[in-house]
């Protein structure tokens, strides 16, 4: 198999991750992490919170690593992401992929985490203070 | 036909429920149930967008329902 | 400081260099590792060497990524690069590149690693089972 | 004045060793050190291309050469 898929409640482990995409013919890969950061719009960020709608979510996530592997000449694609409560620092995305040469790596990379915001149901909320609100949700 | 509406995110809040159960006719549209939903639940016109998932898949306006589909209501996403 | 460089002739570590570059205002990361492969041109390649100016390596892969803050709002840049042999499997190079938003760290690591083998000067002795090239040297 | 060149890569193959000294004039160029290492080295010519450095730094080929000035040859790079 060379795409790994997976939605955790536990931290994700970037090593690991980079381990199972790399491969004997491998010459290059790029990783996406993503972190919580502690504001949004000059605003105190006290922690997150994700929620998936998990089974579409595997499979929106699957379609898009197919789409990569179809558009480039990647060897491996993994695609980690978190759910339930994150703190500041905390990592709620990895996107690893391995190709032969960068240039394949890097773009399909940079399409799945701008193609996951885009279509893959997961739902981010962020805790202030003062109140909380579900990331995107408004105008 | 009596179908279970699962919701996410805010949907869940203007909900209030994590699922909301929906009377429609056989055949029913996806653009019906938005339709019936936002009469219910004014606060979804309030959203930047929201789509409509019919077993696990994003649906279209024209899309119909049938007896037993798992539908979702999926507000603008934000993972990542 | 914003920007860490080592050349180094042990084992780069994957989860140090991200640890380093991550803060709580960061967004997104992105890492690029390079490995060696295990083939060049349906060669099969037993091992690298890898061999440096070293003052000089350092001091232009600090140009790079003083040029690629200076390009894009990324906030924390680390490139480490290894000398001396590598395995098969092994990695050569790690950058990582965070950022507030991601479009920065993508576009700012792929300038670095682009850069790096365009100037920095560091040479790779690809060693085969019947003889060893330096890389790029020749037409 | 005599100059002591560092070499690396496929240039210390080239000069059988990882220094060569030279003897140059005062104010000489990094052309005329090129010129004169060709001579003694012509595969230096086989090369895709090489660059000296002056000091750490790329020079260019009117670029002077002083003495006690740290020189190196610089063939292709391949790190990465």
């Amino acid at each position: 198999m060379n795409v790994q898929i997976k939605l955790s409640v536990s931290t994700l482990h970037l090593q690991d991750c980079v381990d199972w995409v790399m491969a004997p013919e491998t010459g290059g890969i790029d990783v996406f992490v993503g972190t919580v950061r502690n504001a949004t719009r000059g605003r105190a960020v006290i922690r997150l919170e994700f929620e998936a709608y998990e089974k579409m979510a595997v499979s929106e996530m699957e379609k898009i690593a197919q789409q990569a592997l179809a558009k480039w000449p990647v060897q491996k694609i993994l695609i980690h992401h978190r759910t339930g409560g994150l703190q500041i620092g905390e990592i709620p995305v990895i996107i690893a992929v391995a190709a032969a040469h960068r240039d394949a790596a890097f773009d399909a990379c940079r399409y799945i985490i701008d193609t996951l915001k885009q279509t893959v149901p997961i739902w981010k909320k962020e805790i202030f203070e003062d109140g909380e609100v579900w990331v995107a949700a408004h105008p | 036909m009596k179908i279970n509406i699962l919701a996410f995110g805010i949907a869940k809040d203007i909900f209030g429920a994590s699922t909301v159960d929906v009377e429609l006719v056989n055949d029913a549209t996806v653009s019906n149930l938005k339709y019936l939903l936002e009469k219910q639940h004014p606060r979804l016109k309030k959203l930047a967008t929201y789509m409509v998932a019919v077993n696990n898949e994003y649906a279209l306006d024209g899309d119909t329902i049938h007896e037993r589909d798992e539908i979702a209501i999926i507000p603008p996403v934000s993972g990542g």
